[in-house]
This record gives C-alpha cells, sequence and structure tokens, in this order.
C-alpha cells in the first residue's frame, strides 16, 4: 500500500532543486576533465557544502548583502561584517524572479530577485547594500525591498572620466561607510581598515598568482576551476578562501613545473568575456572546455575584473585609504554599464596579448541589454585586431545545451584549423 | 448476474476488469501485450471469467480502450482512454472525495486530466511522442541498474545524498548519462531518486499545462513505484490519491461504462 | 704698564702739536681709483688695467700730486709675490695678472726742514677678471691665504698700518659695512707696535681719533649715524681714510738732505657701505612670514571645516 | 616568478621607493646645502636650487641665479664675450639638467625636499593633503612660465631700456631669487636666519622683499597642506621643461598595458592627470613631472610604467613589487609604507 512520507515544504523542493542544479555542476567539473587538481577539493566540497546541504559558514557574524561586486569589501571586512556578493546562478531561483522580473530580463538579476523572494539563503544577509550599476540590478533593489528585506542604494556614477563622477563616487562610498558603520555600531578606524585593505589585497595578489600560471604554454588550471576558485570568494570566509588559494598556488606551481597540461595540444586558448558566469551557471564555460578547449583568461565581474586592481594606497590614513578603496571599484572597472568603455576593449586585447589567446568568446545573458549593446563595438575591435571571436547569447535556462555545444565546437575548429594553417 | 468487462488494451499490457451491476469491480487481470495482442486479450478474457467463475453469457457489454480498443471487435462499443481513465479514477476515488486532476503515467506515454465539478473531463494534456516520463523509461533505468523494476522504490527512499539530475530529457541519451554516471561511481540510490525527480519534473510541467486542482489522483503502472509517487508529491507541494491497483483503473473505467451504457439500452 | 704709558704722552704731544701745523696735519698721502669704481664697467673690463692716484690732503679737499717721482710703488698679489711697479706721470697703472685679491702699496720720502716724511698708503684690489686658466689656481689659493685680511706686513715699509679682519653683525662678508668693528694692527719693522693711536677721518665728515686697547689693538666702530642725512640711495657706498702716524729719531741722509727724525704717516683708504641692518628689518621680514602663515592656515582651516558637510555624522574614527 | 631566484632586476623592481628616495634626498640635500664646507663646489649652472645666498655651505650654484645675472648686460654686450658666456652657462645647465631630467626636482632640489618632509609631517600628524579642481590645475599651469619670462626679462631691461621703457632700477637685478622662497629657507638650515628681512634701502627692494617673504609664508603652509605646493610654480621646471625632450632619464609609458585605474595619479604629488589617463602617449614627462618615480612604484600592472635611463629599463612596475611595497604579502615582513 501507499507508505506515508512527508512531502517537501516548498522550501525544501527549492532546495533540493537548487541541490540539484549544484550537484550536477560540479561532478561535472570534478569527472568531465582529466588531471583533476588535488587542493581543488577544498572548493567542491566548500560548494557541495553551502549550495547542495545549505550549510551556513557565517554563523554569528553580520552578513552583508551586496548586490554587485562595486560594494567595496575592504570597509565590510574593516567594520567586522562578511560581505556576501548575492549575484546567483540558480535556474531554479532564475524561474521564480522570473515571475516578478519583465520576460525579457537579465537570469541573474532574477535570480537574485528569486531569491530574495523565495527568502532561500543559507547565509541570510541581514543588510543589503545595492550599487546603481547596471538598470535591472538598481530597480530589482525596490522588488527585493517589497519582499521585507532592508536595501541601501549607493550611488554609482555611470561615466568614470569626470571630476564629478569620481567625487560623486568617493561621496557615495563614505556615505556607505556611514551607513554600514551605523549598522554594525562600530567604528571605521585607521587600523581596521588597513588590516582589511591589505588581507583583501593579499587575496588578490594570490589571485595574480594563479593567473601567472595561466600564460604558460601548458595550463596547469582549467578555466572553469578557475571560476570556481574566484566565485568562492563571493560568500567563503576569507582567511579559509586564503589558505585553499595557497595550497592550490602551490600545487599548480608543482605542476607547472612539470609541464601538466590540462587539455590538449592543440586545443586553443580561449579569453572569455561577457556576463559573469556564477555557480551553477558554467553552461557556457562547460561547453567551452568540454570541445576540448581552455579559457586561460576571462574578463568578467565574476573573476578577473574583481581580483585584478588592487587598492593602492599612499598615505596610510583614513581620508586616503577610503579614496584609494572608492578610486580602485571605480577607476579601472571595465563594466559595460559605463557609457565610455575602450578601457574593456584595450584590457580584452591586452589579455589576449599576454596570454596568448587563440580567441574571444563572448558571451551574453539573453536580457542584458549593456553586454548586448557592447557586443558590436567588441567584435568590430577584435576584427580589427583580428582576433577570431564568437558571441553567443544564452541563459540560465538547461536547454539548447545541444545547439550552444554545436555552435561553440564549430569556433573551437575554426580555431584549431587557423592554428595549424599558421605553423 | 449481469457483468460487464473492461479491457484496456495498452502498449505493454491488457488490463481488464470485470464489474458486477452496482459498478464495483470484482475482478481484473493483467498480462503483457504483444504483436499479437488480440490473441493475448481473449485468453486473459476467458481465463479470468474462469478464475471468477462467471459464465461467458452473463457478459453483457463489454468496452474496450486504450491503443488496440477498434482492433477488439468483440466489444460492443470502444471509447478512448481518457474517458475511461476519468470515470476509472472518480469510481476508483469514490470515498476519498471527488478528485478533479487525474495524472497518468502509461506505459508509453503520460496524461494529464482535469475534471470540471461533475466530473466531466474539461482538459488534458499527454505526452506521448517522448519516453522520457514515461513508464518505459523506468523499465530502462531499472534494466541499466540491473534492480527490478519495483526495487526502485526502496531506492529511491535510501539515498542519502543530492539526487543526481538526469540533464538529458531523451530517454535514450539519458541512458548514457546513467551509464557515465554509474561509470563515476555515483550511489545507485542517488540516480535512481534523480531518475524519479526527472520524471516528476515533466509531470508537474504537463499537469500545470492544464492546471493543478486540488485533489489530484496517480494512476497508471509506475503508481505502484512510491518513490516516484513521492517525488511528484515533492515537485507537486501537496499529497496526491493513489488508488490499491492504479494499473487497472482505465480498464475499471471500461467496464463501469459498459454498465452504465447497458442500462441505458435497456431503458429504452 | 708704565713705558706704554709715556709713550702716549708722547704721540699726544705729538699730536697737539701736529695740529697746530696745518700742512702737516692734513698733509697725508692716500691712494684712489682714478676712475668712478662701479662694480661691471664694460670697458674697464675689456682692458683689465687698473689705474690709482696718489692724492694730499683730506677727503673734502684733495689735490692730486703732480710730480711722483720720489714714490715708490709696490704690488703684493697672492703669492706674497711683491713687484716694484714704476710711476708715470702721476698715475699709478698696472694690469693684474690673475683674478684675486692684490695689495697696491704706495711709499713718498721727502725732507722737510729736517725731518724725513715718509708717506705710506696702501690698499686692497680684487680682480675679478684676469685670464681663467690660471686664475682657477690663485682663487683657490687666493681663498685659503690671501683672505681679504692679509695681514703679513710688507718687508719693504718700514712702519705698516693693517686691517684685521672686522667683526661683523650682518651676512655680507665681502666688503665692510657701517656698523662693523674694524680692528687695526700697526707695526714697526715687522714688530708690532701696540700703542700708535689711529685717526679716521669719513666723507661725511666724522672723524675721530682712536686709542689702542690694552692689547695694542686699535678699532674702532664704523658710525652708522653718518646715513641719516644723505638723501642718496641707502646703500651708497662712502669712502674713509685711517691714518696713523710714527716718529722715530733716527738721522740720515736722503737724496743729499740730511735729516734727524723720520715721521711715519701710513693711510689706509677704505670704502664702507650702509650696513644691511641699516636698511633692512628682520623683525619686519619674519613678522611679515608668520602673519601670512597664520593668515592662509587660518583660511585654510575655515575652507575645510566649512567643505566637510557632507557626511555629517562621519562616523570615522581619525584616531 | 617560478623560482625566487635572485636577479637584480626583481630586487631593483621590488624595492621600496619611498624608503629610497627618503634616503637620496638626504644625501642630495646634504651635498647642496652643506657641500661648500667640504669644499664641494659643482659650479653655477646647477638645474636645481642650490642657493647662492647660502654662502659657503653651498656645494654649488643654482643657474637660475647665474642666468638673471649674466642677462643683465647691454644688449650690444651680448655680441661679444658676455653672450658667448651665456650661451656656454645655458649649455652647460643643459647637459646637466639631462643627466637626471627631471629627477633634480623629485630627488635633489633641497626645496623639494624641504616640501616632501612637510608632506611627511602632515602624513603623520594625519591631516588630509589639499587637492587642485582639475579646473584650478590648468589655470595654474601657466604661471611657472610667465615667472620665467619675467626673470629672463627683468634683467636684461635693467641693463637696455627696451622697447623704449626706461631702464629698470637695479633693485631688481635677481628678480626670481628676492622672491624665491629658497633664498630664506635654504640658509636657515645651515643656521643663517639673515635672509629674512625686508629691505627698505629702495621702493623695488622693499616690494621684493616683501613679496619674498610673503611666498616663503605661503610656501611654508601651502607645502604642508598641498605636495610639492611651490613646484607648480617653479619657473626652474619650466626653464627645465624647454630641454627636457633629449634628456637621457626618461618615464615610459606603455598604454596597452594601462587600465587606467588612477593608482599613479593618486601617487602623484604633482597630481599630474596625464599619467592615469592617457594611454597614447610614450614619454610621460610632463612639465609638471619631478620624476620622483612614485607612479612607477604605485603601478600595478606589470611593465606599464618604467623609468629609462639612456635606453636601458632600470626601474620598472611589477606586480610582485606592487604587492611588496602595499604590505600585502602576509608572509614577507612588511615593507615599510
Amino acid at each position: 500500500m501507499h507508505t506515508e512520507h512527508t512531502i517537501e515544504s516548498p522550501h525544501e523542493r527549492q532546495n533540493r532543486h537548487k541541490a540539484m542544479e549544484a550537484i550536477h555542476v560540479i561532478n561535472a567539473l570534478k569527472e568531465d576533465f582529466k588531471s583533476p587538481i588535488k587542493s581543488m577539493e577544498y572548493f567542491y566540497t566548500l560548494f557541495e557544502r553551502v549550495y547542495c546541504n545549505h550549510e551556513p559558514l557565517h554563523e554569528g557574524k553580520s552578513k552583508i548583502g551586496t548586490m554587485c561586486i562595486q560594494i567595496p569589501s575592504e570597509i565590510i571586512y574593516a567594520l567586522d561584517g562578511v560581505p556576501i556578493r548575492l549575484c546567483n546562478g540558480f535556474y531554479t531561483d532564475d524561474e521564480i524572479g522570473g515571475d516578478l522580473m519583465p520576460q525579457k530580463s537579465c537570469p541573474l538579476v532574477k535570480a537574485t530577485v528569486g531569491l530574495f523572494a523565495s527568502d532561500n539563503f543559507s547565509d541570510k544577509p541581514d543588510i543589503t547594500f545595492s550599487p546603481t550599476t547596471c538598470d535591472q540590478k538598481t530597480k530589482a533593489g525596490a522588488i527585493i525591498e517589497s519582499f521585507g528585506h532592508t536595501i541601501i542604494d549607493v550611488g554609482f556614477p555611470r561615466t568614470k572620466e569626470s571630476e564629478a563622477s569620481r567625487a560623486y563616487w568617493r561621496e557615495s562610498v563614505k556615505g556607505f561607510a556611514v551607513e554600514l558603520s551605523k549598522f554594525q555600531g562600530k567604528k571605521l578606524t585607521r587600523t581596521n581598515l588597513e588590516n582589511s585593505i591589505k588581507k583583501v589585497g593579499y587575496a588578490q595578489s594570490l589571485y595574480h598568482k594563479l593567473t601567472e600560471f595561466r600564460k604558460h604554454q601548458a595550463v596547469p588550471i582549467l578555466g572553469v576551476d578557475m571560476f570556481l576558485v574566484t566565485n568562492a570568494f563571493f560568500f567563503d570566509k576569507i582567511d579559509d578562501w586564503i589558505r585553499a588559494v595557497e595550497n592550490l598556488v602551490a600545487e599548480l606551481e608543482q605542476r607547472s613545473s612539470e609541464g601538466v597540461h590540462v587539455a590538449g595540444k592543440a586545443s586553443p586558448r580561449i579569453v572569455y568575456t561577457g556576463s559573469p558566469p556564477i555557480f551553477p551557471n558554467y553552461k557556457i564555460p562547460l561547453i567551452i572546455e568540454q570541445s576540448d578547449a581552455i579559457i586561460v583568461a576571462d574578463e568578467t565581474c565574476s573573476s578577473n575584473r574583481m581580483f585584478n586592481d588592487m587598492v593602492a594606497v599612499d598615505e596610510w590614513n583614513l581620508y586616503d585609504m577610503i579614496d584609494s578603496i572608492s578610486d580602485k571599484y571605480l577607476k579601472a572597472c571595465t563594466c559595460p554599464i559605463f557609457t565610455q568603455n575602450d578601457d574593456r576593449i584595450r584590457r580584452i586585447i591586452q589579455l589576449v596579448r599576454s596570454y596568448s589567446g587563440d580567441g574571444v568568446i563572448y558571451q551574453a545573458f539573453a536580457g542584458c541589454q549593456v553586454y548586448e549593446m557592447e557586443q558590436r563595438s567588441v567584435l568590430a575591435a577584435m576584427e580589427r585586431e583580428g582576433i577570431p571571436i564568437l558571441y553567443i547569447e544564452s541563459d540560465y535556462s538547461p536547454s539548447q545545451q545541444g545547439q550552444l555545444t554545436t555552435r561553440v565546437e564549430a569556433f573551437v575548429e575554426s580555431l584549431k584549423n587557423r592554428k595549424r594553417m599558421k605553423k | 448476474m449481469n457483468y460487464f468487462v473492461g479491457i484496456d488494451i495498452g502498449s505493454t499490457a491488457i488490463k481488464i476488469s470485470v464489474a458486477d451491476e452496482n459498478k464495483n469491480l470484482v475482478g481484473h487481470k493483467i498480462s503483457a501485450s504483444g504483436s499479437m495482442f488480440y490473441k493475448y486479450a481473449q485468453e486473459a478474457l476467458s481465463d479470468l471469467l474462469r478464475e471468477l467463475g462467471i459464465d461467458e453469457k452473463e457478459v453483457v457489454y463489454t468496452v474496450a480502450t486504450g491503443y488496440g480498443r477498434k482492433l477488439f471487435k468483440e466489444a460492443d462499443e470502444n471509447i478512448s482512454e481518457i474517458t475511461a481513465n476519468a470515470i476509472g479514477a472518480q469510481q476508483a476515488a469514490k470515498e476519498h472525495g471527488n478528485i478533479k486532476t487525474i495524472i497518468n503515467i502509461g506505459g508509453q506515454d503520460s496524461k494529464a486530466i482535469s475534471l470540471d465539478a461533475e466530473g466531466n473531463v474539461v482538459n488534458f494534456a499527454m505526452n506521448d511522442r517522448c519516453a522520457a516520463g514515461t513508464g518505459k523509461f523506468l523499465d530502462v533505468v531499472a534494466m541499466n541498474l540491473e534492480i527490478g523494476v519495483d526495487e526502485l522504490s526502496d531506492y529511491h527512499f535510501k539515498s542519502k545524498g543530492t539526487p543526481l539530475s538526469i540533464s538529458s530529457t531523451c530517454a535514450v541519451f539519458a541512458e548514457s548519462e546513467i551509464i557515465g554516471l554509474l561509470g563515476n561511481n555515483h550511489s545507485v540510490e542517488d540516480i535512481v531518486s534523480g531518475v524519479h525527480y526527472s520524471i516528476a519534473k515533466r509531470i508537474v510541467k504537463l499537469v500545470k499545462r492544464v492546471g493543478v486542482k486540488e485533489n489530484v489522483y496517480f494512476d497508471g503502472g509506475p503508481a505502484l513505484n512510491d518513490g516516484l509517487v513521492n517525488a511528484i508529491e515533492n515537485e507537486l507541494g501537496h499529497k496526491i490519491f493513489v488508488p490499491d491497483y492504479p494499473q487497472i483503473t482505465t480498464s475499471y473505467g471500461a467496464a463501469v461504462l459498459a454498465c452504465d451504457a447497458f442500462n441505458s439500452e435497456s431503458v429504452n | 704698564m708704565k713705558e706704554g704709558l709715556s709713550k702716549v704722552l708722547l704721540v699726544m704731544a705729538m699730536v697737539i702739536m701736529h695740529g697746530a701745523l696745518p700742512i702737516f696735519a692734513d698733509d697725508f698721502l692716500w691712494i684712489d681709483e682714478s676712475k668712478k669704481k662701479s662694480c661691471c664697467k664694460g670697458a674697464d673690463k675689456e682692458s683689465g688695467s687698473k689705474e690709482f692716484v696718489i692724492k694730499i690732503g683730506s677727503l673734502e679737499e684733495s689735490t692730486k700730486v703732480r710730480d711722483l717721482n720720489n714714490t715708490i710703488v709696490y704690488i703684493r698679489d697672492m703669492d706674497h709675490v711683491v713687484t716694484e711697479l714704476n710711476v708715470s706721470g702721476g698715475k699709478i697703472s698696472f694690469t693684474p695678472e690673475h683674478k684675486g685679491g692684490y695689495r697696491l702699496y704706495a711709499e713718498q720720502n721727502e725732507v722737510q726742514n729736517g725731518v724725513l716724511q715718509v708717506h705710506l698708503s696702501s690698499v686692497r684690489i680684487h680682480n675679478k677678471e684676469g685670464n681663467i686658466s690660471q686664475s682657477l689656481l690663485k682663487e683657490i689659493r687666493g681663498k685659503t691665504n690671501d683672505s681679504h685680511y692679509d695681514n703679513v706686513p710688507l718687508v719693504q715699509l718700514p712702519f705698516e698700518l693693517i686691517m684685521e679682519r672686522p667683526i661683523r653683525r650682518h651676512h655680507i662678508n665681502c666688503c665692510l659695512y657701517s656698523g662693523d668693528i674694524a680692528p687695526f694692527k700697526l707695526y714697526y719693522k715687522g714688530k708690532e707696535q701696540k700703542n700708535i693711536p689711529l685717526r679716521v677721518s669719513m666723507e661725511s665728515g666724522w672723524n675721530a681719533t682712536i686709542k689702542p686697547d690694552e692689547e695694542g689693538m686699535v678699532s674702532f666702530e664704523i658710525p652708522r649715524s653718518t646715513y641719516a642725512t644723505t638723501e642718496k640711495e641707502k646703500k651708497h657706498s662712502e669712502k674713509m681714510i685711517v691714518e696713523a702716524s710714527y716718529d722715530v729719531n733716527e738721522s740720515g741722509v736722503y737724496k743729499g738732505e740730511s735729516y734727524q727724525s723720520i715721521h711715519y704717516v701710513m693711510t689706509l683708504p677704505l670704502s664702507f657701505g650702509a650696513s644691511p641692518l641699516e636698511y633692512e628689518s628682520k623683525v619686519l621680514g619674519f613678522a611679515t612670514a608668520i602673519g601670512v602663515m597664520l593668515v592662509f592656515s587660518l583660511g585654510l582651516y575655515y575652507n575645510r571645516r566649512k567643505k566637510r558637510k557632507t557626511p555629517k555624522e562621519i562616523y570615522f574614527d581619525e584616531e | 616568478m617560478t623560482k625566487n631566484k635572485f636577479s637584480l632586476r626583481r630586487a631593483v623592481n621590488n624595492m621600496n621607493l619611498v624608503r629610497f628616495r627618503f634616503w637620496f634626498q638626504i644625501v642630495a640635500f646634504a651635498l647642496i646645502v652643506y657641500g661648500g664646507y667640504i669644499g664641494l663646489d659643482l659650479g653655477n649652472k646647477l638645474p636645481t636650487f642650490a642657493c647662492v645666498f647660502n654662502g659657503e655651505g653651498t656645494g654649488g650654484k643654482c643657474y637660475v641665479g647665474e642666468l638673471q645675472h649674466d642677462l643683465k648686460h647691454p644688449l650690444e654686450g651680448f655680441i661679444g664675450f658676455a653672450g658667448y658666456a651665456f650661451l656656454i652657462s645655458l649649455g652647460m645647465f643643459a647637459v646637466w639638467f639631462w643627466a637626471l631630467n627631471k629627477g633634480w626636482c623629485g630627488f635633489v632640489c633641497p626645496l623639494g625636499t624641504m616640501q616632501d618632509w612637510l608632506t611627511m609631517a602632515r602624513e603623520k600628524s594625519r591631516i588630509r593633503f589639499s587637492e587642485y579642481s582639475w579646473a584650478n590645475r590648468k589655470k595654474i599651469k601657466s604661471i611657472k612660465y610667465i615667472l620665467l619670462i619675467l626673470l629672463l626679462l627683468l634683467p636684461v631691461m635693467i641693463a637696455n631700456s627696451v622697447f623704449g621703457l626706461p631702464k629698470l632700477p637695479n633693485g631688481l637685478s635677481m628678480p626670481f631669487c628676492d622672491i624665491c622662497p629658497g633664498r630664506m629657507m635654504i640658509p636657515a638650515f645651515t643656521g643663517h636666519f639673515n635672509q629674512f628681512y625686508i629691505d627698505f634701502s629702495s621702493k623695488t627692494d622693499l616690494v621684493m622683499t616683501t613679496l619674498g617673504m610673503i611666498i616663503t609664508g605661503l610656501f611654508l603652509v601651502g607645502s604642508f597642506i598641498k605636495k610639492r605646493f611651490f613646484c607648480y610654480f617653479c619657473p626652474m621646471a619650466a626653464l627645465q621643461y624647454v630641454f627636457s625632450k633629449p634628456a637621457l632619464l626618461k618615464l615610459y609609458k606603455d598604454g596597452d598595458k594601462c587600465t587606467r585605474c588612477g593608482d599613479c595619479y593618486r601617487a602623484c604629488d604633482m597630481d599630474i592627470l596625464e599619467i592615469a589617463d592617457d594611454v597614447k602617449t610614450k614619454n610621460m614627462v610632463t612639465e609638471d613631472c619631478t620624476l620622483c618615480l612614485k607612479c612607477i612604484a604605485a603601478c600595478p600592472e606589470e611593465g606599464c610604467l618604467e623609468a629609462n635611463f639612456m635606453g636601458a629599463t632600470i626601474f620598472e612596475s611589477t606586480k610582485e613589487g606592487f604587492v611588496l611595497r602595499m604590505a600585502m604579502d602576509q608572509h614577507k615582513e612588511s615593507h615599510a609604507h
């Protein structure tokens, strides 16, 4: 007879769905590629713990949600909060958020809104700061607020060349610091800000060490693994992350001295740019690396853009530290929300040069206008530079896996015989 | 005594059920279908009647349903399995309360039927073009995992880790994916629960097309599999009613209809 | 001490006596530039030659001596190499070869009613030009031994008046300024004489007689008030003559004329400018600087306080 | 950098520039301000403020003083020896200058060193520095050229009546020296505070020395608040910039590697915007630049900015160097920031 079983609550069902999405990607990362890296285990288990078992990491700490990487994490660490980046890659949340957002809007924002709407956090942020970067994220703040979360907007300028926009951003960051320190009931002092700048800076320098290995001919680490590592920085404890990345650097050092190459000899080296691949939405990167190419560098805000520029302080006093922090987040940023963004094109070309990339894959989320609008200028620039580029539009839904795979494989094969012809 | 026979000639199995004048189920028989399903049907019917001790003549009205309904000439009447299923389900779940949504997973298809207040079929959706989310898929999975179809339910509830989602939507590719998962020594339990949940998701999507009304009823061969039932319940978010013999409801429906048809005929 | 005293009395007597003789009192000799000295006159620089004249009499009504036949002129350069110079037509002209300090001496002997009048004078010349190749070496050496105040007596002169390094109360250390204390020493045949008084007279008319102090150092402060009157530019430089005389009862014959005693008279023509202390006010200088600093920093402080309006309750702890 | 083998290039690129420059400046300061006492005499064509008024102490003489002196000749004199001497000294000034280019300002000039010390004092007392707005920056760029033209023209107008104007009074013979804070500040370091005065001897002297005292006041407070306050107005910088192109020491920028993060602009004492935002030009020495190389020290990109001496890279921006200088490497002992 039909024995009695408990039925999952909607919350549990959502957790299970997300767990199934997550485990699928983690297994793909673990199993689909050759010569797996031992010290990546920490990251696989971390993601499994957080996204499959929904284990909260920051018990008892005050969690500060940030809607975008432009909120200075140095200030959050200084006021001993924990920054939780709320960019979300789950298709489950995307569907939930989809009902609250217009049809053709960015899946990442839909997922974040879905996350807030379903209040499905393993580490629920006590307060959330939302910089007015791209339109949809800015407007999502209001929607999220209607679900009873406290959202504080931080004004972010859309130009970065003029003196006024830089002064505006500096004031915004100061305003943010005041809001946060009022919320935390702690004061921002010279010592705690200095320590947090140095800690985050050290974490970034570790990232730079990792990227150093990817410049060699024998690339010891996969692009998707790198995405996972940088993605872990979104929510992990910074000290654990630093220790894990230090072991990773040591292992990569050893692997690259042995000349371990995680991809095939002829596999083309890809520079990945466009909308950020947030776990578990590694659909395109996985397809790329499964079709025998290797992502050697990326220009995305979930990875390179977040780690590339470190805070440079001239005078280690509070006034200069805060200004240096705010300059770091504004000036070097190549986010497409800016009116002029030739920086990004130069950065992509520079990445292709210094990582000897064979081609660029430009992935834009369906509904993310800023990346879609910049597609023409980037393609034109690549044309001028003679760098092959593939533009893909995708979203979080697991469907059209097949079409995407065929398009990527076609591009990868075209790169391969370009390489052969060149020889 | 007058008896009424409902015979459901399905793709994988032939289900026969006999009902008496006041429409309660007297007996039923399930036998494998096959290329010569017509002969099998005849034999199965005569065996069942012999078992129940009913004389051939007492069978006053026979209704055939299922794919092969048109080929079974002896039937007095044949009706589509949608209506047969609807009537059968209501009949089976009489005490449970009048059901509004019926989910049926057959051997090679899955149906979702929505009823109005009086129990007439208002809307229905069917997936018969693709094997995923059907009984056949479960058989294939069980065969690949080298376990019996009936053991699937136990494996489902024994799964500790996260169910491994089967991404490919098509049963054939799913097969290669499962073999791949086995190769990376994932536990059979996780695979089974993953399969159940992928089927459950498809079914819930199907049902949502017709609109989920309260009192959901689930039948068809796979309904025997408690793991699958639990998966669907989790996906839907509320309990669903599964009759004692979920396989034969459609044929029971046909029998009930035979009885109604006979009564209405004899009246005029 | 007593012996010194008697000497002083003797001199006093002489002075009074001299005072009486108009010719004698004013009749001392000194060397002067023939052209108006101006620091960088083009022409003078070209030829590089210097011209001097010997003048007799006090600053006001100095007359040029016409015949200089019995005048001996010595030039001493930085290496103390002394060269005699012949005098022609009332003008001493010579071309200093190297860059640096030279000293020009003039000696004129004359017998007047039984007394050998030995008129001596010396003046320092600083040559800016001179050929470049040699001058660096000379100049370096000049910097070390020929300081402005070369206090080595000239052997050829029996009696010499030398100015020592003045004591200054301002920063400019190239020339003499009012307010400086100028010490002098007198040598007779190379030996220092301790008790010879000096007579000083200035263009502005100020004159005085100065007695040597105990160690025999004769010094006096160049008076500052002399400038109250001149309307000219404050930095106008002025001439003064320091003169000392010494009598020795020796007899001898000079150019056929016999004499019983020798009267040495030595003059040092000097020029000095107004001391910067007169026209510079350090106090005001500091006051202005500090005043400006105060005003500027207050302005900055006010501006900052006004500008730092947002965010108001700053939660920074500037610790 | 797989193997941490020692290489001179890496050691130099990782050096702690702030400390290196601090000690270099002290040595240069000692040589310039106290060199005279040990007989050092680098001549009077120095492209830095070795102040003439420093009397015996100075190790050489600032050419600006000499320049004003050479120009005070009647024009016809310039055809002869004076003109020849003027060109020779200008040439010697250029040769001296080409050795270090604008590095004279960043590393040697005692006035600059004083200002850096004042900046350090301000930093220790945690007072925020001031900045010019971009608009003001443009406006004050021209002041140093006006001063240069004045200091060249005035002495000439003393010795000749230019355009029929009457000859200027002699008090204006060293016009820039009268108002240059170096005249007061540098002798002050050898104990002579005698230049702090107001000269009443004539109207021009009164005006010039008062102006000098005012500017000294402004200089002290200004450079306490604004980094390298005086260097914006210094005519020596303007004169140097005329000769800057063929200099040996250069600051090169590889625009491709630049991410325009603006770290160099923030580290630059002279707030030069072009260093951060201009990704086209290669030679980045502008007229305000003092070649203090702080921008190279602050640049996080590998090989983006480099100091280049006669074609050889002597100091280059590296990631590793940046991390060390920012004392972010938790394992290595933290550099004095």
